[in-house]
């Protein structure tokens, strides 16, 4: 539509431009954002570049990862990194000790080391034919059980990956409430932000269902649903409610247990009839990866409202009351 | 004749190498996090940029779903990373010894 | 037709973006700031959503962009007064 | 059949979720997973005994498009170790947690732990490989910040922050060759793969991000706070095996993948890095003051030995004198799997009963803990490389590969790393034997001591007696061979 107003080469400068200006604004708000000694703002710009890095991976046509990094790259990494910035004051922050090289021999090293990794980059790049996995993954999409492609390697060509990414993600939410209680005081919030809140926190969920719909089909899946579901409960942290909304110590146990657990039973049935682990079925492909996602969604979420809150809420500990 | 767009794929590693060298000056754990967020962008980029394959042709899903499981799992550590920076200054040091 | 007031109107839009973030970034306290950049910004949105509705002439994804731009117009009133809030609690009206 | 390889990562994982619902019951549900991953690892090396290298192509999808689980026999050993000092430091474990919260805590996370190593070992994906390096760091950091204190959290956190860097270089090398060659899987790579720069500078980052993870000198300083300070049981299994898992990957990347465009100079430069650790760890485990801190460097130590076995392993011509090397190389990684695990489970049950660990308080230990004075005395024995253990063995073919490669470095290298080795073992030792005027005699054995007994003895005796066996085993195929898929 545009195009029939401007010129075609017009069209590919303009491009040019916008991918050149990206690219500067990148590098830039990232050398600003690791460099500053000042935290606070180190985490604005940081969470600056999330959303610009969201906007470069719609321009490289990935959608579901600008969905993602929106929601869990700048939104939930900043909710997180802003949390600890509040419990930390800035003199207390730990220092892992920095190493005692010379500055201009680190700046060379940078240097040296960004030439030699861009030189391999291109000759990877010229060398290859640039084939790779893309027309497989194309071709036996109709055999996924889902129509979206990034859809179809994670939870289906490489579920296995996922699988044990949601090991991962397990493996955080444990440690940090290995680490100790959660605080538990909690500032009411005024009048705007809670009407904020009533208006934002249906919206998020109603979203957040959508998102695990549309993924079989469009951009969208069970990471992006879960991080809009924890969205919510960082709101509800915010309003006051100091366990974020999450059920009690019992249902958070079984929260995040269910995202790895439905997945293996559902790997392990399709393999009873002498398929492989997560050999799905044809015919039930569809269903089960939405069966597997919505799980995931729900672990995901649980898992990260537990991060944010920092610690075990109440009623973690045996012989505690549940609640409270 | 390489496309233009690979100036994205250049650009992650210019991200990596900014975020590993900030991570190695940079003193206080929070500002290390971040740096190394940054670094892991840069590798993102660069598989983000092998998945592109042109204006109208289908990108490459591949690395479209390895870089959604290195963002979760990029957010799984920093969590746990800060959730440890929280608990830190208010453990109290051991007698001593060592 | 319809293109060229699509592009006249986030031309028009771009400039109050602009407008707002030289407020925040010349303005000298943070109560002009944030006037500067709320209801610059708002407006700018507004016009680029009008503007990027008459691109894609689709009477669905006009509403979708009105609905959208009433839910940052929503969002961000509420997050500029817990910012003049908090810095009023603070007491800092730099 | 092949669905054979999923049990030891499922079991473990599905155990973890179990203990996770129902704390309570932590221990015996964490011995019975410890005991059925055990299970799942025997069927495996029964099978693999019988019918030679598995695959199994996950979700039916070709390897390549899918992912792959491999198995031969570096893994299925390396597994088999694995589910055994889990099993033993699980049982150690289950006195050594008094608060059945903490216990509960330590349960699913050791699962998720074990769950992670049977993953890394049979996976046959490269980025597969990333994820289970993650996961595996995730669950490390978060054992070892179960030991509360200060110094465990500043230890978990460096700990973190590195391996963090470590699994992003590695990445980064990843990226590098899906760029150049267009496929993640192991076997196919190797088919694809050339000499060339893009090969270089990939393997490169790939080695430096697993050498950060498994500690080789000079990028080693992170591993002695975090495996002193973790909880005993921890301690046993970041030493034993998690740092063997990242060595496991560069072992495999190196001679199954990069075969085509590997150089002898790289492998001399990894070589002397060994040497230095073998130099550098015996000698900081020699003035260590404290007994968990020695036996964390004595960790540095030991894996340089397993670095100095590439070069040699390099330029010996593929074949039975290769073949040779590389079991030496195997029974070394195992018996220190062994040997280590029991002497931080030793450590373990002194630091609990004495109330400490410092190595110039131990007098009086000989008395009154004989059991646990003797493992360390028979884990003394493996990692000098006395006879019988496995150690001996594998460092007498060390010697007799540098000698038959003419590589004479090595030579004194070993000799000097034995003699410290010998000093620091002899000196706890000569502690523990000493007099003391607080220690009352009390001669009874305590179960806490059995699995470090038992695993001292593996280390010593049965590891040192069956080698010839661990050959046979190794020589029965790969599944990383081209020819497979």
């Amino acid at each position: 539509m545009i195009d029939s107003l401007i010129d075609k080469d017009w069209v590919e400068a303009l491009w040019l431009i916008l991918d050149f200006a990206l690219a500067v604004l990148l590098l830039g708000l990232a050398a600003a954002a690791v460099g500053t000694r000042d935290l606070r703002r180190g985490i604005a710009l940081f969470i600056a570049f999330g959303l610009l890095v969201a906007l470069v991976w719609a321009r490289l046509r990935a959608p579901d990862l600008a969905l993602a990094e929106a929601a869990i790259g700048a939104g939930v990494s900043g909710a997180l990194l802003l949390a600890a910035l509040r419990d930390v004051p800035p003199s207390g922050l730990p220092s892992v000790g920095a190493r005692g090289l010379p500055l201009w021999l680190l700046n060379l090293g940078s240097v040296t080391l960004a030439v030699l990794l861009g030189w391999a980059l291109l000759l990877a790049l010229a060398g290859s034919d640039g084939i790779r996995l893309a027309d497989l993954a194309l071709a036996n999409l109709e055999h996924s059980g889902v129509s979206n492609p990034v859809t179809a390697v994670l939870l289906n060509y490489r579920a296995y990956d996922t699988f044990l990414e949601l090991g991962v993600v397990l493996a955080a939410v444990l440690g940090v409430l290995a680490l100790g209680p959660a605080r538990r005081s909690v500032r009411p919030a005024g009048p705007v932000l809670n009407s904020l809140i009533r208006l934002l926190l249906p919206l998020l969920i109603v979203t957040g269902g959508y998102l695990l719909w549309i993924g079989a089909t469009a951009p969208g899946g069970a990471f992006q649903a879960g991080a809009m579901l924890a969205a919510a409960a960082v709101l509800l942290r915010l309003g006051g409610d100091a366990t974020a909304g999450l059920p009690g110590a019992v249902g958070q146990r079984w929260l995040l247990a269910l995202g790895i657990a439905v997945f293996a039973a559902v790997g392990l049935g399709v393999s009873t009839g002498g398929g492989a682990f997560l050999a799905y079925p044809h015919d039930w492909a569809g269903v089960l990866i939405l069966l597997i996602e919505a799980a995931a969604m729900l672990m995901i979420a649980c898992a990260l409202a537990l991060a944010y809150l920092g610690g075990r809420p109440a009623g973690w500990t045996i012989g505690d009351r549940e609640g409270g | 004749m390489l496309p233009e767009y690979i100036v994205f794929g250049l650009t992650g590693i210019g991200l990596f190498v900014i975020g590993l060298r900030a991570a190695l000056v940079q003193a206080a754990a929070l500002a290390r996090i971040l740096a190394i967020n940054v670094a892991g962008t840069g590798i993102f980029l660069v598989f983000v940029t092998l998945a592109y394959r042109g204006h109208d042709a289908a990108p490459d899903p591949v690395p479209h779903a390895l870089v959604l499981t290195g963002i979760v799992v990029a957010v799984s550590a920093t969590a746990l990373a800060l959730a440890l920076v929280r608990r830190l200054p208010a453990t109290p040091g051991e007698d001593g010894d060592d | 037709m319809l293109d060229a007031v699509g592009l006249a109107l986030i031309g028009t839009g771009l400039v109050f973006f602009a407008a707002g973030s030289i407020g925040l970034l010349r303005l000298p306290d943070l109560h002009s700031r944030l006037h500067a950049l709320t209801k610059a910004d708002n407006l700018g949105l507004g016009l680029l959503a009008v503007g990027v509705a008459f691109l894609a002439g689709d009477l669905l994804i006009a509403v979708k962009l009105l609905l959208l731009w009433l839910l940052v117009l929503a969002a961000s009133a509420a997050s500029a007064h817990l910012i003049a809030r908090h810095a009023r609690l603070r007491g800092q009206g730099r | 059949m092949t669905n054979l390889l999923v049990w030891p990562v499922l079991v473990p994982l599905l155990g973890g979720l179990a203990t996770l619902l129902a704390p309570r019951l932590a221990n015996p549900l964490g011995l019975a997973c410890s005991l059925a991953t055990l299970g799942a690892a025997a069927a495996l090396v029964v099978v693999f005994a019988d019918q030679g290298p598995m695959i199994l192509a996950l979700g039916g999808w070709a390897p390549g498009l899918g992912i792959a689980l491999r198995a031969d026999g570096l893994s299925v050993a390396l597994l088999a170790m694995s589910s055994l000092v889990g099993l033993a430091a699980g049982v150690y474990a289950t006195g050594y947690f008094a608060d059945p919260d903490v216990r509960g805590r330590f349960w699913s996370l050791w699962l998720l732990l074990s769950a992670a190593l049977h993953a890394l070992l049979l996976s046959g994906d490269l980025f597969n490989l990333y994820v289970t390096l993650e996961l595996l760091a995730l669950v490390a950091v978060a054992l070892t910040a179960l030991g509360g204190g200060r110094a465990a959290l500043e230890a978990a956190l460096r700990y973190l922050t590195i391996g963090l860097l470590g699994s992003l270089v590695f990445l980064l090398g990843v990226t590098l060759l899906y760029a150049g060659y267009g496929t993640l899987d192991l076997v196919g790579l190797a088919g694809a793969l050339r000499p060339e720069p893009v090969a270089w500078v990939a393997l490169s980052l790939l080695t430096v991000g697993l050498l950060i993870k498994s500690a080789l000198f000079p990028l080693h300083f992170w591993l002695p706070p975090a495996h002193a300070n973790a909880p005993a049981p921890v301690s046993a299994v970041l030493s034993a095996l998690v740092v063997k898992a990242a060595f496991y990957m560069v072992l495999r990347l190196w001679f199954d993948v990069f075969d085509p465009a590997l150089t002898q100079a790289a492998a001399n430069l990894l070589g002397v890095l060994g040497g230095a650790a073998v130099l550098w760890g015996s000698w900081r485990a020699l003035r260590a003051e404290r007994l968990k801190l020695l036996a964390a460097y004595s960790t540095v130590a030991q894996l340089g030995y397993l670095f100095m076995f590439l070069p040699l392993l390099l330029a010996l011509p593929p074949g039975p004198s290769r073949d040779v090397a590389f079991g030496a190389l195997v029974l070394l990684a195992l018996s220190h799997g062994f040997a280590k695990s029991a002497l931080f489970l030793g450590a373990g049950v002194i630091q609990q009963r004495a109330g400490h660990d410092r190595i110039a308080d131990l007098g009086g230990t000989a008395r009154a803990l004989p059991v646990t004075t003797f493992v360390l005395a028979l884990a003394g024995v493996a990692l000098i490389g006395l006879p019988p253990s496995g150690t001996f063995l594998a460092k007498w073919q060390l010697l007799a590969s540098a000698i038959e490669t003419g590589q004479w470095l090595w030579l004194p290298i070993v000799g000097i790393g034995t003699l410290l080795a010998g000093a620091y073992c002899f000196r706890v030792l000569g502690h523990a034997f000493g007099p003391s005027d607080r220690v009352g005699a009390a001669l009874a054995v305590g179960g806490e001591e059995i699995p470090a007994l038992l695993l001292a003895i593996t280390a010593t005796v049965v590891l040192g007696l069956g080698a010839a066996g661990l050959w046979e085993f190794l020589a029965l195929g790969t599944a990383f061979d081209g020819g497979s898929r």
